[in-house]
């Protein structure tokens, strides 16, 4: 009898209380979301079922002795966001950047997001219950980067209690790019914008793609030390791929090695998705500033563009601009798809591609100086 | 609060400045890059890349092996 | 000269004592089971490896400083077994059982090896010279469980001191399972039982197979959350597999993570197998109760499965009881072997391949039971 | 000792009880949860598994591949 | 304002030190070699890539918080290079060599390239402001062994402040021995002896194939325990390729495993590459007695070979006791081609592949001896 | 210094006497365990070792099916 007590008093039904249940449903709706509705599954189906395990009451797999307690040290030693880039690196090709270096200004010019989302951060707190330090606004902001891996390393640097819902908001705003982006994009441009045809793009050589991200390095150590963990690991990937003499590292990288730690850094994030952490009104505000972010990101990508096409020489089609803010390479295939309906021969697709990967330079460049500047 | 938001200005133009700085470089640094490399380690353009060219390399080979042997064979019986 | 004392000081030949040389026997003797006679290779080259690595005196490769020592972490802080488990959630097909879900009673039975295999190892206190706390009577039953990881988890929770044994037993006697059970099925079934042909299964849709695993972990959260980490993670593993949107990740967790981990892991539990905590009575206990708890959990499915056979309306063949210990896939193909003898055109395979998998279940919940109950 | 075996045997009747239960209930679970299933989302019955198919299916566009061309080679011959 | 001299006091260009920028050039001449001559491109990338990161200012990727600093634990703990020593051990085929034993004792002679440059460096202590302990003069000697891991994990245990330097030197010779070589092998032989044919191979059965790992473990536990960590992993990688029963496990440790452990461990090597602990003339000491180990080793291989030769009753070729320094395959490749230029039908390779893989042998037996005897 | 140096050189002798009497107790360990399985485990030589032999079987499989794909069609086309 006293077992069957003890037992009753061991089960979830028992023990359960409002907040946990309430963070399962979010996993769930990741899950949900994730499998249903094709939201960057690699990510939010571990980041789902991370928070379906970490709320699990008695069970304490997020506390110490769980499993995803000892995970999440990946995430907060930084491991994991880095590896995660360094493969990202690898399977990042800077042919069509090469090609068009103007376009490296789209994706300066679409990070103005994640300063005006900070701003905004910072302006909730006039808001009666929010309170947002700086470190705060700026983990909040990088959600506008739109760089999952970005997102985390900063927001695990300087807001480690956001960073369940900083991460969960950065995907899912990425994987809502095909909805976000195109009615910003349309307001923005006419119709003739959009039929804009731009030249094809010169080759670019093996040599220049080798010695691109040392040159990415170099810049960064010189300017921005403090980018050089995330800007490092990317150009190690990145060489590894274009050298052409480690190729099964560079294979290993891209597949089993970025799929281990993205099965790891999903369960990892999905712990920190605590009803305590979560269940709070500033996730509203993230989950707002995050939409603000991606919005103000397109746009300034957009106008960037319209005015670089006032002075350059060469053609170059408004709608790039928006793959500016990264989220890659969903981004460009939005660009190339509003191109299309424009004009059935317009093929933009590579072009955006420039702009987008030098938007995941931008993002780590803002990340660098946050990560600098905020002490 | 106030402060706060000064603070957050101030973050903003160093920011976006920074950001456009470095890659405003990195415009400059690539042209220069390009032109170095185009003029000094002239190649020809790459061929597009195969990451994982061993399959079909494997099914190019049993393709090959495949004709040659029932050609072969279509020339015995015949 | 002094050097020549001193390097004859350190030889293994001048240091060995008769348990290490025993032990390094008892490693050979598992490499030689694993190679030559095909038992459980996979686990038993890298257990049997470790066991022969941790006894070589002087190296201390089990001890700080070594590698094992480190390795062993692994398994201490849980995170191996519950990998393990993943990926064979991942490698899983539930279609068989949810075509026909009450054979996972037949899963339920089969466990009663693990409770009477306990109450053996306290009755065992009655030998002078042995003596099985609770806890460790707990981690011997899990043997019964005929589950590998599902064994290693439990006693490296109640009983770190006999995981070697237990280890070892466990997957010596899965290896034994075409030995062990059919002198006992036929024992319990008539040649007409045998001959039994069970109707062909419907076919199982996509969404149920994706549906299954979160209902699994849900009822596990909410009768039993001591049993999430193992339904849990295998419940991960299981829906990568079947949601089919990330076949990068469930690819990976089913080899590669999955082979790395199961090396770290074989050796590790090798290190286990000290002489010290091996050359003990209690040891020959394990494995006499280990073979007890695998007989009874036989019986046990058999006879479950007879009891269902009269009362269902359609046909259940006696044999598939006695996959119900798990052991996947072996014990399902016993039972496919003993069908065909007795009917040459009677398939059980996959009738048994839903016992089988629901074993699987059922000893994560009675190991949840124990890791609950058992302070 | 008689004490250890009472927990034994307590335990082996929650234990036994437990996995029953559950075991039980994710029957009905499963019950209901596939006829809601094939009630409101019925399915085609999935094709066979295939995890590995990349293999053979570079053996198949290889065969294919050789089929033509050796096809075409012959008649060019002829 | 001030933001902006704080911004330009945390760029890399105020706070670059001469020490700092000097080793980044070192790290790019690594990178040079790696991609553009080809030096060993799988080791010397991720270690050059290692010493740019680890020597940027204010980053501190190096230091405790930074990721490098967190992955060197992989090597102050010796699990990489013991795992990378299990993938070599898979990827290794001790066939020719089982055909044809004698050549072991070649693979033995080439080891005295460690013990002569560890009498050159303590004999380099004369030099002023140069200082060599015994367990440094160790460390630098097992250059000669021309086997990287070995290397790494002797002088991650006696000389972990040399250990950059001397991994570099490693495996920078390893990658010029077709220059190194050559030059020695036609001095001490004459073409006579370059023009010696020797005897098919005797086909060796998989049984000798499997029992021989096994043996190699056996005979090291016995004479030389200090040796097991490295031949106990190389004889376990062995052993799963030739058992031919965990061929999964086979291939995950000679590829992703391998891959993963090669990209962590390069990059914590690198990490090693201060300024402080390279800019020493110790490092001149360490390269130039790296050479001299590497030339010596190769003598004393083709004298030993020479020697044999006059007694065996099968003719040995002296080329191929050049091959028992180890640097696997290249060694062998470069007896191969002196052979075919002194008579273009005479085929060396797989002779030389003997006493090639028993230099790995003997250089982990070397090593076991300095760990052993050096407290 | 000098001490330093004779520890050296006794380290020398030690090391390679250890390492020619480990490598050759090796070579009559190889001896004689060659001889015991040739005598008691004989066995027909090993293929080549063919570690990925997936990949070639697949092309040998299509290679297979090809031509009998082929054939069978030259056949039917006659
Ligand atoms: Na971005
Ligand atoms: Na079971
Ligand atoms: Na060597």
């Amino acid at each position: 009898m006293e077992n069957l007590i003890s037992l009753w008093h061991s089960t979830g039904l028992y023990n359960f209380t409002g907040g946990q249940a309430f963070m399962m449903l979010v996993g769930f709706l990741l899950l949900y979301l994730a499998i249903k509705k094709g939201f960057e599954p690699l990510l939010l189906l571990p980041i789902g079922f991370g928070a379906i395990l970490s709320n699990i009451p008695v069970a304490g797999i997020a506390e110490e002795g769980g499993l995803l307690y000892y995970l999440y040290f990946g995430i907060k030693l930084g491991i994991f966001p880095l590896l995660i880039f360094m493969g990202v690196g690898a399977m990042t090709d800077f042919g069509p950047m090469l090609a068009n270096p103007k376009t490296l200004l789209l994706g300066a010019a679409a990070q103005f997001g994640i300063f005006a989302s900070l701003l905004g951060a910072l302006a909730l707190n006039a808001v009666p219950g929010l309170e947002f330090s700086l470190k705060d606004a700026a983990a909040i902001g990088i959600i506008g980067g739109a760089d999952g891996p970005t997102a985390i390393y900063v927001a695990s640097k300087l807001s480690p209690d956001l960073l369940g819902a900083i991460a969960v908001a950065a995907y899912s705003y990425m994987a809502l790019v095909p909805l976000i982006q195109p009615p910003i994009m349309r307001a923005l441009t006419t119709e003739d914008e959009r039929k804009i045809e731009m030249q094809q793009m010169r080759a670019v050589s093996k040599t220049e793609k080798i010695v691109f991200p040392l040159m990415l390095l170099l810049l960064s150590i010189l300017l921005l030390p403090s980018a050089t963990p995330l800007i490092g690991m990317f150009a190690l990937g990145n060489l590894m791929n274009t050298c052409g003499v480690v190729e099964r590292l560079s294979q290993t990288a891209q597949n089993e090695l970025i799929n281990i730690v993205t099965i790891f850094l999903g369960l990892s994030v999905g712990s920190k998705l605590s009803a305590d952490a979560f269940l709070q009104l500033q996730t509203l505000g993230i989950l707002g500033l995050g939409a603000v972010a991606f919005a103000i990101g397109t746009a300034s990508g957009v106008i960037m563009a319209k005015i670089m096409n006032k002075f350059s020489d060469t053609p170059i089609n408004p709608l790039i601009g928006a793959a500016g803010v990264s989220a890659v390479p969903m981004a460009a295939r939005v660009a190339n798809k509003l191109g299309l309906e424009s004009n059935p021969h317009n093929f933009l697709l590579m072009h955006a591609m420039g702009p987008n990967v030098a938007g995941v330079i931008g993002s780590a460049v803002a990340a660098g100086v946050l990560l600098s500047l905020i002490k | 609060m106030a402060e706060l938001m000064s603070s957050g200005i101030e973050l903003m133009f160093a920011g976006m400045g920074i950001v456009f700085l470095f890659l405003t470089m990195l415009v400059f640094a690539i042209n220069l890059m390009s032109s170095l490399v185009q003029r000094f380690f002239p190649e020809a353009p790459p061929t597009p890349a195969t990451p994982h060219s061993a399959p079909s390399n494997i099914a190019d080979k049993a393709t090959v092996a495949a004709i040659i042997a029932a050609v072969h064979q279509y020339r015995q019986k015949k």
